[in-house]
C-alpha cells in the first residue's frame, strides 16, 4: 500500500491512482485537499506520519522539506527528460502549472495580450486578482514582479480599480459571470477546464513573460512503504501517468510528452532571483493594494 | 443561579458530573490543550518543545493584530444585532401564537444552517455582483451593499440568525403568555408586557444564542474573506486561514491567533454567565398552568409574509442561487434557457456511487453525532447549572471554547492530541476521528439550548423527585432531561445538519479515502465544477432537511402532541 | 394607562348576566350571573374545582367567555356575541393570582412597582407607595429580595401587596391568605376591608374559609359545579340557606332526612316526632343548625347523641356527636370537658329549623 | 429502591437534635429539636416566614444543617459534624410540597405512579394503588388529565396522592390542605389520620389551620422565628402554654398587662384586683383563655366589655369586645344576637387565668 496526500486536482489523483492499482496491484490510498491542508495535516501529524508520497502545489516545500532533510532520495528512471529545474533531490515536478491571464471573451473588452494591458481604462473596475497570501501561484508571480522591478504594473492595476479577492477560484468567479472581465494571474488549467466545460474565458500567455508553479512529488523519509512509494513515482512520471497530468489541462513535467496546450518550453519565463523573503514580497504587495 | 446552602437534593447526580467532565476532557478540553502547547511550542508538530514562546509574542506583536482584532470584535457584535433583530420577533410570534403552517417555516429557517457557508457566501455573491442573476432578471445589482461592512454582518447575520430563532422559541415557548399576562392585568399593553416580562425572562434563551452567534461569527472563515478580502476588512480568522493556507504555513501562528479568538469569546461568555445569574429565570414551577398559543386574528396574513420574507431571504435567495448554478450548463451563459438543463444533475447521478456513499457516511456521521453531542450537551449543561463549585465554570467555558476556534485549527489540535505516537490505541485514521471532531466543534449547541432551558426549570421539580425514591441519575432521566427536551430535540436536528456538511474539519482529519457530503462537494468545485458541486449542495440539502421534518413528523405522531415542542 | 370604560350610570362596579364557559368540551361554569355594587365587597365561596378562578379570569380578561356578558363600571368589556372584548390592560383591575404568579425576574420591590409604573406614577411616588404596600403585607424588609428566596406566605403577601398598590377600582382575589397564619390572616383581612372602605373599592374575594368570607363579603355567592347556588348577604345565607347543598357546604348544622307520618314528620330512627313543616310531600330534608342547638334537655325538643370524637380546640372542644338510632353527625362546640362515648342531650326549638326538598340532595 | 437505613432501635421515626441553618448569612433555624416516635404526628404551627419549610426541606435531605443531627428510623442520615448527608431517595420519605412540585410533562396518574415506579412495583399493582391513591383524593375521574388542566385544590390534592401513594414510613405535609375548601379539608384531615394509623405511618405536619393541627397530631410543635417555643400534646398546648407568644399565636384569648398593687394584682385600666398569682415582681402578663368566659355577670371576677364587632358566622356569631377601660381585644363567639355598641359582662374563674413573664412579649 501507499498513502498519497495530494493538493490539487482531484480528478487527477484519483486518476493515477486508480491507473497506478491497475497496473501494479499496488493499492493506493490518497487524501486530497489544498496545499495548506495537506502541509497542515503533515506537519500536525509530524510526530508520527502517515504519509508516504506527497504531491505539493508549492515548490518551495520541496526545498524546505530537503532542507528539513525530510525527503527520500529517488531519481526515478521515467524522469530523464523532466528538465533539471524540475527536479532536485528528493522530488520532482509532476506536473506544471502556468499564471495567466484569464479573460472573459464575452465581457466587450478588447483581449489583452500582457499584464500591462489591464492597467487600461477599458479593463477600469474589471480585474480582479488572488490574494498573494492565500494563492501560491500569485505569489510566486509577485515575487517575480519585485524581483524584476515591475512593481509598477501592480500599482497600475489598484489604480485601475482592480480588487483582490480571496483564493483562485474566488478571483476566477465574478469573471465567468460576467461581473469582471479579467483575472490577473489566473491559473491556466483552472481556466483551461472551465473554458473546455463551454465557460466563455479564455488563458492567455501575456507576452512579457509569465511564471510556473511545478508541483513537486516526493517520498518522505518516514514512510514504511518506500518501494510502494517509489513505484508509484515512476508511475506518474511514466507515458501514462504524464497524459494523466495533461489531460486536467496541466502542464506534464516530461519534455517528451506532447499534449495541444502551450508547453513550458514554449513560455517565457520571469526569473526571480533576487526576491525578497515572503514577508516582505507580502508587505510589499499589501503596501500597493491596501 | 445563586443558591442559598448546600442542597444535596440540588446538587445533582455524580455520575452525570463525571460523564460531562470526561466527556469535555476527551472532546474538548484535550485538542484545545494540544493548540495551547502548539502555540506555544513551534517544533511541537516533529516532537519538540524547542524555542518557546518564540512564535508566541512574535504573533501577539504584530502591530495589525488590534485592527484585525477590532474588526472582529465589530463583526462579532455587528452580526449578533442583526440576528437578534431578525430573529427576536419571528422567535416570539412562532412561540406565542398560532402561525399558519409553523412546522414549515421552522424547516426553512433551519435550511441556512445546512447550506456550507462557503456555498452561501458564492450563492449570495452570484446573485447580488453585477451580472449577477438578481441583475439578469431584474437589471438592478446591490453589490455596492454585498461588498461592505454592512453587508457582511447581513449575510452573516442571515446565515447564523436561526440559532437565536430555535433557542428563542422554545423559551418563549416554556415562558408562555402567562406571565406577560399577569402584567397585562395589572395595565401592562400587549407591547410594554412584552418588554417588561416576555422579553427579560427569556434572557436565559437570548444570552446563550448570542453567545453561540457571536462565538461562530468570529471564527467564520468562508464570508468575511469571500466578501471582506475585497474592501479591505480583514479579521482575525483570516490572518489565521492565510497563516494555514498556503506554503508555508505557521501553525503556531494560527494557533495563537486562535488564542486571542478564544479569549473574546470568553469575554463574551464570562458576560452572558453574568447576566443569567444576576436574575432569577425559573419560570417552570410545580404549580404547572395551562397555555394556549393565542390566535393572530387580522395579523395572519402579516405575520404570514413576514415569516415569507425573511425565510426568502435566509434561505430562498441561496437555494435558488444554487439551484440557478446547478441548473446552469456554463456560468458565463447566465440564466438563458439555452443555458439551462438538468445536466449536472445527471452528472452527478452519473458520477456513480461516489457521491452516494459520501451521503451515506455524513448522514450516519451526522445522526451519531446529533445524538451524542445532544446527550453530552445536555449533561454538560445540567452538571452546570445544578452543579457547585469552581469546575463548572471551567466546564461551561470549555463547553463554548470548540465554537470559537476556526475549524482548521480545532482539527490540527485533534490530529496533534490522537496521533501521538506513544497512544497505545487510536481513533486517528478511523471515522470515529470524525465523529470526535464534529462532536467537539458542535457540543456548544448543545450545551447552550440545555443551558437556556435549564436556567427556567424550578428546582423543586426535581427536588420532588429525588423525595419520591429516584435516584439523581433517574431523577434526570425522568424529570429534567423530558422537560428540556424540546430543546434538545431542536439542537439535535442543528447539530445534525451542520454536521452533515460540515467540510474544514472533515477535510483535514478524515481518514484517508474517506469522503463525506462537504468533502465531495468541495471537490467538485476544486475540479472547477461549479455546477456539479451546486448541484450536490442541493441534493444534500434537501436531504438533509428531509430527514429531520420526518423525523419531527413521526415524533408528533408518536408522541400524539403531548410534547411540547413538537406542537 | 388605564382608560377605565365609560361609565354612563354606575349602578354596578360589576356585572356578570349569564356567563358560560366551557373547557373544550367540558363545561366549567354554566349561566352565571352576579352584580357588585362599588363599594361592596362579594365573597365567592365554593369546593375545590367549581369554577371559582375560572370566573376570574373571565372578569379580570384574561379568558373570554362563550356567552353571556360581563360589564366593569358600567363599560361591557366582554360580550362574545358582539364581539366585544376588552384586553386586561384595559379594565382597570388588581388581582391576587392563586399561584402567585410572581414575575421570577424582579426583585420584591420591582414586582410590587409594576402596577404603578404602568399607571406611569413617577419614580420618588411609586418608592413611596411600593414602600406602603410592602409595609403592609409586613414584607417591609424583604423588598429587595427575590421572591424565590422568600417563604411560601411571603410570596403571597408580596402578590397581594402588587395587587392592591395601585389602587385599582377593582380587585380580584383568588385565595389571597390561603398560605398565612391566623393571626397574619385576620390581619390581612382588616388591612382588605380597611383598603376597600377607605377607597370606595370593589373587590370580588375567593376563599375557602367561610369566616374570612363572612366577615369580608357584603354579599357572597355560593357557587357549585358550575352554577350559582345563592347569592346573598352573610346574615341572610346563614339564616336562610337556598338549598341543602348550601347549608351542607357551609356547615350550618346537620341535614337529616324526614319522613312524614300520621301527626308531622319524623326524623327517621329517632322516636323525635316534628310538627308539621311548611312543606308538602312524603320525604324532605331538615337542616338542624348548629347555633340552634343547646347542650342539656331543657328546650322544647330533645335529642339524644353519643359523643363520638372530642377533641382540643384552642377556644375548647370541637365535638362529634351521631344522634342515638341514626348514622348523623352533629359537629358542636363546647368548653364542658367531655370525652368519646359520654351520652349527651341536646334541645333545640323546632321553628330554628329549616326545610329542603329531599330531592336537592348534597354531593 | 427505598433502602431504609438501618434501624437498630426504632424507637424515634425521627429525631432532630440541635439543628441550626443559614441562608448564606441569615439564620433561619436555631437550635431546633425535634422527636416524633413511630405512628405518631407532629404538627408543625408558626407564623409564616419562620422556618417550617426549611425544617421539612432539612428532613427530607433537599437542604444540610450547618449543625445537628437528624435521625431517620434511628438511622443518622444528616450530621454535618461527621460528615453523613443521606441524600433524599434514600431516606425513605413521602412529601407534600408547598408548591406542590407536579411535574408538568406526566399525566396526574403517572405523577402519582412516580414513586411506585421508584420503588419498582409491578405495573399492574401500581396501576390499582395509585386508582386508589387518587380516590382517596377525590380525583378518580382526573387521571388522565395533566396537571395544568387543573385547578389549584385539584393541583394540590395530587400533590397528596404522590406522598402517600407509596406510603412511605414517614411523610412530610407542607400546608397540604390549604387551597381546599372546608369540607374537602375535612374529609382529607380523616383520610390522612386514617392512613397514619392504618399502616403505623409517622408524619409532620405543617398547617396554618389550628384546628388541623390539634386534630391530627399527637403534638404540636409552634415554631416562632426559627426557634421552637413549644412542644407539646394538643391538650398540653391549649391548656398549658409555655409562653404568652405561644398563647398569643394560638389565639387562646386575650393578654393582658397587670401590675402589682397593694393587694394583690390588677389589670390596668379595669378596677379590677386579682388574688395573688405565683409570681414575682411588679410587672406582669395574664392571659384570659376564651373558654374560661361565660357571659353575664355569674362568675367569680367580672369584666365590662363593649361590642366592637359582632360578624355573622355559619355557627353563631364571632364578637369582638373591647374590656371597658382598656385597649384590650376579647375575641367570643356567640349564638346569642348582639350586635356593635352594646355592653357585656364576662365573669371567669381568677385560677383559670395564666400568667407570663412581661418580658416575654409576643412579636
Ligand atoms: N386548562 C384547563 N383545561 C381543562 N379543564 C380545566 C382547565 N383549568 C381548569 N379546568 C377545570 O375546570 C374546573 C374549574 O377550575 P377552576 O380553576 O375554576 O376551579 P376553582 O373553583 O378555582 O378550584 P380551586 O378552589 O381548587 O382553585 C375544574 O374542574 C378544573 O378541573
Ligand atoms: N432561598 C432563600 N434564601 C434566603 N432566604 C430564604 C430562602 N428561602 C427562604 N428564606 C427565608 O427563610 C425564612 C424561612 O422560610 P420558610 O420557607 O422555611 O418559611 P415557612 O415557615 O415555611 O413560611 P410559610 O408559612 O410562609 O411557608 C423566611 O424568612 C424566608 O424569607
Ligand atoms: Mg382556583
Ligand atoms: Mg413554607
Amino acid at each position: 500500500d501507499v498513502t498519497v496526500y495530494s493538493a490539487g486536482p482531484g480528478a487527477l489523483i484519483k486518476n493515477l491512482a486508480a491507473g497506478f492499482t491497475e497496473k501494479t496491484g499496488i493499492k493506493a490510498n490518497v487524501f486530497q485537499a489544498t496545499t495548506g491542508k495537506v502541509m497542515a495535516r503533515l506537519e500536525a501529524e509530524a510526530s508520527n506520519p502517515v504519509a508516504d508520497v506527497v504531491v505539493s502545489a508549492s515548490w518551495g516545500t520541496a526545498t524546505d522539506f530537503a532542507a528539513k532533510d525530510l525527503l527520500l532520495a529517488y531519481e526515478s528512471p521515467n524522469a530523464e527528460t523532466v528538465p533539471d529545474f524540475l527536479k532536485m533531490e528528493g522530488a520532482v515536478a509532476q506536473g506544471v502549472a502556468g499564471l495567466i491571464i484569464a479573460w472573459n471573451t464575452e465581457s466587450g473588452t478588447p483581449k489583452p495580450a500582457d499584464w500591462s494591458d489591464l492597467a487600461k481604462p477599458e479593463y477600469k473596475d474589471l480585474v480582479t486578482l488572488p490574494d498573494p497570501a492565500a494563492s501560491g501561484g500569485t505569489y510566486t508571480l509577485v515575487e517575480a514582479f519585485i524581483a524584476n522591478d515591475m512593481t509598477d504594473v501592480l500599482q497600475g492595476l489598484k489604480d485601475n480599480g482592480a480588487i483582490v479577492a480571496g483564493a483562485n477560484k474566488a478571483a476566477l468567479n465574478p469573471v465567468l459571470q460576467g461581473a469582471k472581465a479579467a483575472v490577473f494571474a489566473g491559473v491556466d488549467y483552472i481556466t483551461m477546464g472551465a473554458a473546455a466545460k463551454g465557460e466563455t474565458i479564455e488563458a492567455i500567455f501575456p507576452e512579457s513573460g509569465t511564471v510556473v508553479a511545478p508541483r513537486p512529488i516526493m517520498i518522505l523519509k518516514s514512510s514504511q512503504n518506500q518501494d510502494d512509494a517509489k513505484k508509484f513515482i515512476d508511475y506518474v512520471l511514466s507515458e501514462e501517468g504524464q497524459q494523466a497530468v495533461a489531460k486536467v489541462n496541466l502542464m506534464p513535467s516530461r519534455t517528451d510528452i506532447k499534449v495541444d496546450r502551450p508547453l513550458i518550453g514554449d513560455l517565457k519565463l520571469l526569473s526571480n532571483e533576487g526576491a525578497p523573503a515572503r514577508d516582505d514580497v507580502l508587505a510589499g504587495f499589501k503596501a500597493i493594494f491596501n | 443561579m445563586a443558591r442559598g446552602a448546600v442542597a444535596t437534593g440540588a446538587e445533582g447526580s455524580a455520575t452525570l458530573k463525571w460523564i460531562a467532565i470526561i466527556g469535555l476532557l476527551l472532546v474538548v478540553a484535550i485538542p484545545c490543550l494540544f493548540i495551547v502547547v502548539q502555540a506555544i511550542f513551534p517544533e511541537f508538530g516533529s516532537g519538540s518543545f524547542a524555542a518557546p514562546f518564540s512564535v508566541f509574542f512574535k504573533t501577539l506583536i504584530d502591530p495589525d493584530l488590534f485592527g484585525l482584532a477590532g474588526n472582529t470584535l465589530l463583526l462579532g457584535v455587528g452580526t449578533m444585532v442583526c440576528a437578534a433583530i431578525l430573529a427576536v420577533p419571528l422567535a416570539a410570534l412562532r412561540a406565542l401564537f398560532r402561525v399558519p403552517g409553523a412546522l414549515i417555516w421552522d424547516a426553512l429557517l433551519l435550511i441556512p444552517f445546512m447550506i456550507p457557508p462557503y456555498i452561501a457566501a458564492l450563492g449570495w455573491i452570484m446573485t447580488l455582483q453585477p451580472r449577477g442573476y438578481l441583475e439578469q432578471l431584474t437589471g438592478i445589482h446591490l453589490a455596492p451593499l454585498l461588498f461592505s461592512v454592512t453587508g457582511i454582518m447581513l449575510i452573516m447575520g442571515l446565515n447564523t440568525f436561526s440559532v437565536v430563532y430555535f433557542v428563542l422559541s422554545r423559551t418563549f415557548e416554556t415562558i408562555g403568555a402567562r406571565y406577560s399576562d399577569v402584567g397585562r392585568v395589572f395595565g401592562a399593553g400587549q407591547w410594554r408586557s412584552f418588554w417588561r416580562i416576555t422579553l427579560p425572562l427569556s434572557m436565559p434563551g437570548l444570552a446563550a444564542s448570542l453567545l453561540l452567534v457571536f462565538a461562530m461569527s468570529i471564527e467564520e472563515y468562508g464570508t468575511p474573506a469571500a466578501l471582506g478580502r475585497r474592501i479591505g476588512f480583514e479579521v482575525l480568522v483570516t490572518g489565521i486561514e492565510n497563516r494555514i493556507s498556503e506554503w508555508p504555513i505557521d501553525l503556531p501562528g494560527s494557533a495563537t491567533l486562535s488564542l486571542v479568538l478564544v479569549s473574546m469569546a470568553l469575554v463574551a461568555f464570562m458576560l452572558q454567565r453574568w447576566l443569567l445569574t444576576r436574575r432569577d429565570y425559573r419560570i417552570v414551577g410545580g404549580k404547572p398552568q395551562a397555555f394556549d398559543k393565542k390566535e393572530l386574528g387580522v395579523w395572519t396574513l402579516p405575520v404570514s409574509l413576514l415569516f415569507a420574507f425573511v425565510a426568502f431571504l435566509a434561505t430562498g435567495l441561496p437555494i435558488l442561487a444554487i439551484l440557478a448554478t446547478a441548473l446552469s450548463r456554463t456560468i458565463s451563459g447566465g440564466l438563458k434557457p439555452s443555458n439551462l438543463g438538468l445536466d449536472h444533475f445527471s452528472e452527478l447521478l452519473g458520477a456513480g456511487s461516489e457521491g452516494l456513499v459520501a451521503l451515506g457516511n455524513s448522514l450516519v456521521l451526522g445522526t451519531t453525532t446529533a445524538l451524542l453531542a445532544g446527550l453530552l450537551g445536555a449533561i454538560t449543561a445540567y452538571s452546570v447549572v445544578k452543579g457547585r463549585g469552581r469546575f463548572r465554570i471551567v466546564l461551561d467555558a470549555l463547553s463554548i471554547t470548540p465554537n470559537s476556534l476556526p475549524g482548521v485549527v480545532v482539527a490540527v489540535g485533534i490530529i496533534l492530541a490522537w496521533n501521538q505516537p506513544w497512544l497505545p490505541i487510536t481513533p486517528y485514521n478511523t471515522p470515529f476521528i470524525l465523529l470526535l471532531a464534529y462532536i467537539c466543534i458542535l457540543l456548544p449547541q448543545p450545551v447552550r439550548y440545555a443551558t437556556a432551558s435549564l436556567h427556567q426549570l424550578g428546582d423543586n421539580l426535581e427536588a420532588s423527585a429525588r423525595v419520591c425514591g429516584s435516584g439523581p441519575l433517574k431523577a434526570f432521566v425522568r424529570i429534567v432531561f423530558p422537560l428540556i427536551l424540546p430543546s434538545m430535540v431542536t439542537a439535535m436536528i442543528l447539530v445534525f445538519a451542520v454536521a452533515s456538511r460540515e467540510l474544514v474539519a472533515s477535510l483535514l482529519v478524515a481518514p484517508v479515502g474517506f469522503q463525506t457530503i462537504a468533502v465531495f462537494i468541495w471537490q467538485q468545485f476544486d475540479q472547477g465544477s461549479a455546477g456539479l458541486g451546486m448541484a450536490m449542495a442541493f441534493c444534500a440539502v434537501l436531504i438533509t432537511t428531509l430527514i429531520p421534518l420526518a423525523l419531527i413528523s413521526l415524533l408528533r405522531w408518536a408522541s400524539k402532541g403531548t410534547v411540547a415542542g413538537l406542537r | 394607562m388605564i382608560s377605565s370604560p365609560s361609565a354612563p350610570a354606575q349602578s354596578h362596579a360589576l356585572a356578570i348576566r349569564s356567563v358560560s364557559m366551557s373547557y373544550g368540551a367540558e363545561n366549567v361554569l354554566n349561566d352565571i350571573s352576579v352584580d357588585l355594587a362599588p363599594g361592596q365587597v362579594l365573597g365567592l365561596l365554593g369546593p375545590s374545582g367549581c369554577g371559582k378562578t375560572t370566573l376570574l379570569r373571565l372578569i379580570s380578561g384574561l379568558l373570554l367567555p362563550d356567552a353571556g356578558e360581563i360589564e366593569i363600571a358600567g363599560g361591557k368589556v366582554a360580550v362574545p356575541e358582539a364581539g366585544i372584548a376588552l384586553p386586561p390592560e384595559k379594565r382597570g383591575l388588581g388581582m391576587v393570582f392563586q399561584d402567585y404568579a410572581l414575575w421570577p425576574h424582579m426583585s420584591v420591590a420591582r414586582n410590587v412597582a409594576f402596577p404603578l409604573q404602568m399607571k406611569r406614577v413617577g419614580a420618588a411616588e411609586c418608592k413611596e407607595r411600593v414602600a406602603k404596600a410592602l409595609d403592609r403585607v409586613g414584607l417591609g424588609a424583604m423588598a429587595e429580595r427575590r421572591p424565590s428566596d422568600l417563604s411560601g406566605g411571603q410570596q403571597q403577601r408580596v402578590a397581594i401587596a402588587r395587587a392592591i398598590v395601585a389602587e385599582p377600582p377593582l380587585v380580584l382575589f383568588d385565595e389571597p391568605l390561603s398560605n398565612l397564619d391566623r393571626e397574619l390572616r385576620e390581619t390581612m383581612v382588616e388591612e382588605i376591608a380597611d383598603l376597600v372602605a377607605e377607597l370606595n373599592l370593589s373587590a370580588v374575594y375567593v376563599t375557602h374559609d367561610h369566616s374570612e368570607a363572612l366577615t369580608l363579603s357584603d354579599h357572597v355567592a355560593v357557587m357549585r359545579g358550575g352554577r350559582i347556588e345563592q347569592t346573598a348577604s352573610p346574615h341572610d345565607l346563614v339564616n336562610h340557606p337556598a338549598t341543602s347543598a348550601v347549608a351542607d357546604f357551609l356547615r350550618l348544622g346537620c341535614l337529616m332526612p324526614v319522613a312524614r307520618v300520621a301527626d308531622g314528620w319524623t326524623i327517621e330512627g329517632t322516636g323525635l316526632v316534628l310538627p308539621e313543616g311548611a312543606f308538602e310531600g312524603a320525604q324532605a330534608q331538615v337542616l338542624l343548625p348548629e347555633k340552634a342547638l343547646r347542650l342539656g334537655a331543657s328546650g322544647p325538643s330533645t335529642l339524644k347523641t353519643t359523643v363520638v370524637r372530642a377533641q382540643t380546640r384552642s377556644t375548647g372542644q370541637a365535638l362529634t356527636l351521631r344522634v342515638t338510632g341514626t348514622p348523623h353527625l352533629i359537629r358542636l362546640s363546647s368548653s364542658s370537658p367531655v370525652k368519646a362515648g359520654d351520652m349527651l342531650d341536646l334541645s333545640f326549638s323546632p321553628e330554628d329549623l329549616r326545610w329542603f326538598p329531599i330531592s336537592d340532595q348534597p354531593t
